[in-house]
């Protein structure tokens, strides 16, 4: 057996060895349990860079090795064992979540110091790497579908963490009620796939797709797949959730709702693009548009946000739109590249926030802070790195895969989805400098009674390796050169990116996009004049931005329009179909029998003689029987 | 080894026991609870026994014993167990010694309580293993007695309703269905006889098995329950003691769909298989409307009963579906549900100890006084709410595939039965554990004692072996999972519906 | 025959017209006066019928003892206590009256279709014979200590319950007043002259 | 012997029978009840003896004998417990007695 193949089983039976033994144990463990957590992990990630030296020493085509572990569900036909696969797509996955995920839980270290379930924490991220590692080295759909609830898991456990918070407790449910009814959409895709194709192994089904399976079958299969991201994904419709989930504590944020868990639904849908490509073009045009659509309604969501969390989560949001977008379109590699860079930069960025609100008691508001970037150095400069990273302003990570979306949208001849995106880059530079320009610049502003400090050693040294692969990361994919695209081939199929001028200059609109976006941010939000100037703008469209400083009335319009209304049917079922008509009739049946006891017992008189009437009654009518039935002579 | 009665031992051995804890004072609640663990405790061994010797390849009874009883009217003594019944028979043996755990808080008659326990055990054991259909219907009632005293005298405060309810909701059915076996004695061709497997080549035209067919169903139906015949339930879990919820909840239930594999669709499969969209019609209903009214309980032990219905619709689905994996589902479901519903009871129970309320509104911020048991709460919960790599998610995830091979649209709503599982479970649980803590009495809830850890520890196991490796229990449940579904489908009508049909929706 | 049908003819409205007269009789002494006269009415018909034994232990054991039995009963009641002329049950009388006269009739109707349908083996005949060979008591004594002696025997056993259960009613009687003692050991004594 | 033909005693007898219902039905004195009972076994004693003669056999006269001993039992027990009641109540009126009502 191949060393990749070996080591794939302990790459996720690590973390969840931890996850077992902090869960257990962490009690007595105390500050042990960060490095026994943070250390799980970082072994897995040696063990992935292992296998993926491994997988590389190994000529083009035999770059995927599948294990088989154990059966675990048969019947009848039906089987689904436990296996995993290994290849190029998976192992990018691994790195990126045991990669990112290891600085993550170092960073957690120094970030959660002093908090009583300390141990616990550590356990659940554990459990969600794991779990992780899982939905990305499954070889089998249901096995994919084992990780894809199990992070929904932890991330339930996770935003609830501080569950004494009624809105850390509501976020949490939330999440995982949202994520369920997307789950629903990929248990029936699953169910789908397993009785058309049979089998559920990634092979299995994309070989499949490629042959036998027909268009109306894929095309109904990969929208419900695609149904299932739109929930773990954070996409229209589902994406309510994921706003709320920062309620959780920052690393949470960092490196589930940001590197890794919410891009699970990119991971699937190119995993399985086959199924999607198989539909002859709806599936894929249905993922763009959700996609596009996402990117710009988030992007509008995350303008008028003043939660800098919460900035940032509309931006995963409208990020991962940009990753389905180029899935969309077909550009599997560019919707890759943008996962692996936008872990780093938006990981970075969200620990950042972490660090700010680690120094300032656990604010927010960012109208409430101001000038930090001379408090906290170190955290300004990687936040800074971030910002420019997902502005798209070249060299930085973000503007090489990002353009190669653009790009790809261009070349596909989606123009409308091209504009989408192109608009939504200038928002999201927007947006992102407004944050920083917020939080970083100006005059020194914070809440009373906090006293701004630089982020602590552990939190650093999250902070800059972050930073630096925020800057270099678009190195993986530099054109032409090293490419991650070339590397995913076997699995995605090639991509064309074509030569001459065009790709240049439509990089270029690009970046002078992401520049403009930061500097309109910059003329609204550093100088004084620039908030008379924001008050005009507002006074334009007042409605537009009630709207947007409302989400768009969409979580209640969810509340009013489906909560509510379900609620009321189940009251309605439980309050008078039950108690009232089901059980009414059972009661009603008993109380008629009472009744009519209670009338008919008047007929006990007491009196020996009436009784004695009777008797003769029966008498004369049986003497009459006997006499009808036989006669006399 | 195997020449040892194993099954009948385990059967009445419970009963015997009986007698030991009748020699003990009725003043020694300590020597009561010992001894009645210890029956339990010995019963569960010995059922090992029955779990080795079982040859895992055939589909045909074993083990069992048969002696004649009642010559003259062809009655006897007639045991045996299959892969269905096998599961059946752990199940009870297993959760018994937990019960008798559950209970140790009964202070008030405590001899008449263990007594009774013990011959419900055997009660519920004897329908099981009975090959008889006239032992059967004895079992059948027996164990109907026990509990509707457990719950008549040891419940909460409308006990003496719940019980009444549960009592003549049950006697109902189960006279039609005494008429419906007394019709199918009778109308047996050779010498008079209530042997099953002899009974089973009975021919009947098919209008008279579909209404012995109904008075079978009737009787599994409220058993179930189906809805609408399901409103003993509620009563019933939220008045029972503990340990009286959790046999309820984990065997009592399953009689119902137990008694559809193994005597309603094999007696009249023709009647079976025309009927197939009614129950089918009532089992997704169940799934629907128990889910959607769990919602909205105040309650704890009523949602969980609501609960319940849902869970046990999903049961009736896969087995009346007609596919070997909605059969082995169902089957491997009445396990899971077994498990992780009576888990959820004695937890709740548990917590019923210390703070005296079942409604929700009275908990909140449980989490942070007893973080063990909101952690073993939650498991379970998720258990039951079929998350991946637990039990529950093996049995409906089978359940659904079964049912998407032979009847595709009706997988839609079953579906969002699992949407609602989650909705109810999880805001009943953010409602107990997790918030604020408002009231003062939750401030101070001990967490989980050592007795109550090693009460549930073997079913935490249990719940995760069966998710991450059911094939031991698959194995022994797929042939008579299997011939029961050959049963059920009439094979020339209907192709096979094999994973791999390629043709589209 | 015509003397047989002439006694026959005294004797139907001698016992009928009492029984009537007993209906309308207010005191209950003169009730179970007019069912003495019955009871011989009946003893009449007995002999007519060949039934001498019969006939007389009808006088002896029913209009004497267990009438004299009711007397003394009566006696220790009150005698002159009348029964009120009102019915308080609704319809009680109409009903029982219009009962009694469909079951007469069905009765009636069955003594005039079949009567004649018993009448089997060797009829009046027979029983003369028997009356004549070895006696009508002797017959009887047969009969009752050989095919019936299981009967028989269950008998006395009734008759000693009901000598005990009378006793054990008696010391109830005497736990309400002294007096009754007395009336339950005769009634016991009574019951053995029986 | 007479040839009275034996329709005669049974259309008596029957009559008889008829009155003792009446006399149940109507009276309340228990004790009057009671000798109205006796009509009624006298009624059924002189069927027997009609029955003896129409068979030409003697065990229908033994039956009369068997009624009679019953009779005496009932009576004795009867009267004994009419006394109870009466002297309970102060009253031998039977409407009185109704305790087991509804």
């Amino acid at each position: 057996m191949t060393t990749d193949a070996v080591l794939a089983p302990f790459i996720i039976g690590l973390p969840l060895a931890g996850a077992v033994i902090l869960l257990l144990f962490g009690k007595r463990m105390g500050r042990v349990a960060g490095v026994i957590g943070s250390a799980t992990v970082g072994v897995a990630f040696i063990l992935g860079v292992i296998s993926f030296f491994s997988l590389l020493s190994r000529p083009e085509e035999e770059r995927a090795v599948s294990r088989h572990l154990f059966e675990w569900i048969t019947a009848g036909s039906f089987q689904a064992g436990v296996d995993l696969l290994v290849d190029q797509l998976s192992i990018v996955m691994v790195l990126v979540v045991t990669g990112v995920g290891a600085l993550i839980h170092v960073y957690s270290i120094g970030y959660m110091h002093g908090d009583e379930r300390y141990p616990r924490f550590f356990a659940y991220l554990n459990l969600f790497v794991a779990f992780m590692l899982v939905l990305v080295l499954a070889d089998n759909l249901l096995l994919l579908y084992v990780g894809w609830e199990g992070v929904g898991l932890c991330s339930y456990l996770l935003i609830g963490f501080w569950f004494e918070r009624r809105a850390a407790a509501n976020a949490a449910k939330k999440a995982f009620i949202v994520n369920r009814i997307g789950d629903f959409s990929f248990l029936l895709g699953i169910l789908l796939l397993a009785f058309t194709v049979g089998s559920l192994t990634i092979g299995g089904v994309n070989s499949a797709a490629a042959g036998e399976l027909t268009a109306g079958t894929a095309t109904v299969a990969a929208l419900l797949l695609f149904g299932g991201a739109t929930g773990k994904s954070a996409q229209i419709p589902l994406y309510v959730w994921l706003p709320d989930a920062m309620e959780g504590p920052t690393p949470v944020s960092a490196l589930i709702h940001a590197a890794t868990m919410v891009t699970a639904g990119v991971y699937m849908v190119v995993r399985f693009s086959p199924v999607f490509e198989a539909s002859g073009g709806t599936a894929l045009a249905v993922v763009a548009w959700v996609g596009a659509i996402t990117a710009l309604w988030a992007a509008l969501m995350a303008c008028a946000e003043y939660d800098i969390k919460r900035v940032l989560a509309y931006s995963t949001i409208s990020q991962l739109g940009y990753m389905f977008l180029a899935a969309g379109v077909g550009a599997y590699s560019a919707g890759m590249f943008h996962l692996v860079t936008h872990a780093f930069f938006k990981a970075l960025m969200f620990l950042g926030a972490g660090a700010v609100m680690h120094a300032l008691a656990g604010e927010v508001d960012m109208r409430k802070m101001g000038g930090l970037r001379k408090a906290m150095p170190v955290v300004g400069l990687t936040f800074l790195a971030g910002v420019l990273a997902i502005s798209g302003v070249a060299p930085f990570a973000g503007f090489f895969s990002k353009d190669s979306i653009l790009a790809s949208a261009w070349f596909e001849d989606q123009y409308a989805l091209w504009g989408i995106a192109v608009f939504t880059t200038l928002l999201t530079a927007f947006y992102m400098a407004r944050l920083f320009f917020r939080v970083f610049e100006g005059d020194l502003k914070v809440p009373e009674g906090a006293h701004p400090h630089d982020a602590p050693r552990s939190m650093a040294a999250a902070l800059v390796p972050l930073a630096v692969l925020a800057v270099i990361g678009g190195v993986i994919n530099l054109p032409r050169l090293v490419t991650l695209e070339h590397f995913l081939e076997p699995v995605v199929g090639e991509s064309h990116v074509p030569t001459g001028l065009t790709p240049w200059v439509l990089g270029g609109i690009a970046l002078l996009v992401g520049i403009a976006g930061i500097l309109i941010a910059r003329a609204f939000y550093t100088t004084t004049a620039g908030a008379t100037r924001r008050q005009r703008l507002q006074r334009l469209a007042p409605w537009f931005v009630t709207a947007v400083r409302n989400k768009f009335f969409v979580d209640r319009i969810y509340g009013r329009g489906i909560v509510l209304p379900g609620k009321a049917l189940a009251s309605f079922s439980s309050s008078v179909l039950d108690t009232k008509v089901i059980d009414g009739v059972v009661n009603g049946v008993a109380w008629l029998i009472g009744r009519g006891a209670e009338e008919g017992r008047h007929v006990q008189t007491g009196y020996v003689r009436n009784y004695a009437v009777i008797t003769l009654l029966g008498v004369v009518v049986l003497v009459g029987i006997l006499f009808l039935r036989i006669g006399v002579a | 080894m195997s020449e040892w009665p194993f099954l009948d031992i385990v059967v009445f051995l419970p009963l015997a026991g009986t007698l030991l804890i009748g020699l003990i004072p009725r003043a020694r609640v300590g020597a009561l609870r010992i001894g009645a663990l210890a029956v339990t405790v010995v019963t569960f061994l010995l059922s090992l026994g029955i779990l080795m010797n079982f040859d895992t390849g055939t589909a045909d009874f074993q083990l069992g014993t048969s002696v004649e009883w009642i010559p003259e009217w062809g009655i006897s003594y007639i045991t045996g167990v299959d892969g269905v019944s096998l599961w059946m028979v752990m199940l009870t043996t297993f959760l018994m010694p937990l019960s008798v755990l559950a209970s140790w808080s009964v202070e008030r008659r405590a001899k008449p309580y263990f007594i009774f326990l013990l011959t419900l055990e055997t009660g519920l054991l004897g329908v099981f293993v009975s090959l008889d259909l006239f032992l059967f219907y004895v079992f059948w009632e027996a164990s109907l007695v026990p509990m509707y005293l457990l719950i008549g005298i040891w419940g909460y405060r409308n006990r003496v309703y719940a019980a009444m309810k549960f009592f003549l909701f049950t006697l109902v059915g189960s006279l039609l269905m005494l008429v419906a076996i007394l019709f199918l004695y009778f109308s047996f061709p050779g010498s008079p006889t209530f042997n099953y497997q002899e009974l089973l080549g009975t021919p009947l035209s098919l209008g008279t098995q579909r209404l012995l067919f109904l008075g079978f169903f009737a009787s599994f139906a409220v058993k179930v329950p189906l809805v609408p015949l399901h409103t003993w339930l509620p009563d019933a879990h939220t008045e029972a003691p503990t340990a009286g919820s959790v046999m309820l909840a984990a065997v009592l239930l399953k009689l119902g769909a137990y008694g559809l594999i193994r005597f309603a669709i094999p007696l009249f499969p023709d009647a079976a298989r025309e009927l197939v969209p009614l129950v089918m019609t009532l089992a997704i209903i169940g799934i629907v409307y128990g889910a959607a009214v769990a919602i909205v309980q105040r309650d704890m032990k009523r949602l969980i009963a609501y609960s319940s219905i849902a869970h046990l619709g999903f049961i009736v689905l896969g087995v009346f579906v007609g596919s070997i994996q909605g059969m082995s589902g169902g089957i491997l479901q009445m396990l899971n549900h077994g498990l992780s519903t009576g888990a959820l009871f004695m937890l709740f129970g548990a917590l019923y100890e210390r703070r005296h309320t079942r409604r929700i509104a009275d908990y909140g911020g449980v989490a942070r006084s007893a973080p063990v048991l909101a952690g073993v709460f939650l498991f379970v919960a998720l258990s039951s709410l079929g998350l991946p790599g637990l039990n529950g998610f093996v049995g409906e995830f089978l359940v659904l595939l079964g049912t998407f091979f032979r009847y595709r649209w009706w997988v839609v709503p079953a579906a969002f039965g699992i949407i609602l599982a989650a909705i109810y479970l999880l805001w009943a649980y953010k409602r107990v554990f997790h918030g604020p803590i408002t009231n003062d009495a939750n401030l101070r809830i001990p967490d989980l004692r050592p007795r109550e850890m090693v009460m549930l520890a073997p079913i935490l196991v249990l719940i995760a072996f069966i998710g991450v490796y059911p094939k031991p229990f698959l194995d022994r449940i797929e042939p008579s999972a299997q011939k029961v579904v050959d049963q059920l489908r009439d094979s020339s009508a209907l192709p096979e519906a094999a994973v791999g049909d390629a043709d589209a929706p | 025959m015509s003397i047989d049908v002439a006694v026959f003819g005294v004797m139907f409205v001698v016992v009928l017209g009492s029984s009537i007269a007993m209906l309308f009789a207010r005191n209950a002494v003169h009730v179970a006066l007019f069912l003495v006269v019955t009871q011989i009415g009946l003893a009449v018909a007995f002999l007519l019928e060949g039934a001498y034994f019969i006939a007389a232990i009808q006088i002896i054991v029913y209009a004497g003892a267990i009438m004299v039995l009711f007397l003394f009963v009566i006696m220790l009641l009150g005698v002159d206590r009348r029964e009120a002329l009102n019915e308080p049950l609704r319809g009680q009388r109409p009903l029982a009256v219009g009962l009694a006269a469909l079951l007469a009739a069905e009765v009636l109707y069955v003594a005039y279709k079949g009567s004649d349908l018993i009448t089997t083996g060797g009829g009046s005949q027979a029983l003369q014979d028997l009356n004549a060979d070895p006696g009508n008591v002797k017959a009887l004594a047969r009969v009752v200590f050989s095919r019936y002696l299981l009967p028989f025997e269950v008998t006395s056993i009734l008759l000693v319950v009901a000598v005990v259960g009378v006793m054990v009613l008696a010391r109830q009687m005497s736990a309400i007043s002294p007096v009754s003692a007395r009336s339950g050991s005769s009634v016991a004594d009574k019951e053995e002259a029986a | 012997m007479t040839d009275v033909p034996p329709g005669y005693f049974l259309a008596l007898a029957g009559l008889m029978f008829t009155i003792g219902v009446i006399g149940v039905l109507v009276r309340r004195n228990a004790i009057v009840l009671f000798m109205f009972i006796e009509l009624m076994l006298n009624a059924v004693n002189l069927v027997f003896v009609t029955f003896a003669r129409m068979k030409g056999n003697i065990d229908g006269q033994v039956l009369v004998f068997f009624v009679l001993v019953v009779a005496a039992a009932e009576v004795v027990v009867g009267l004994a417990i009419i006394m109870l009641i009466a002297r309970r109540r102060a009253s031998a009126n039977v409407d009185d007695v109704r305790l087991l009502k509804w």
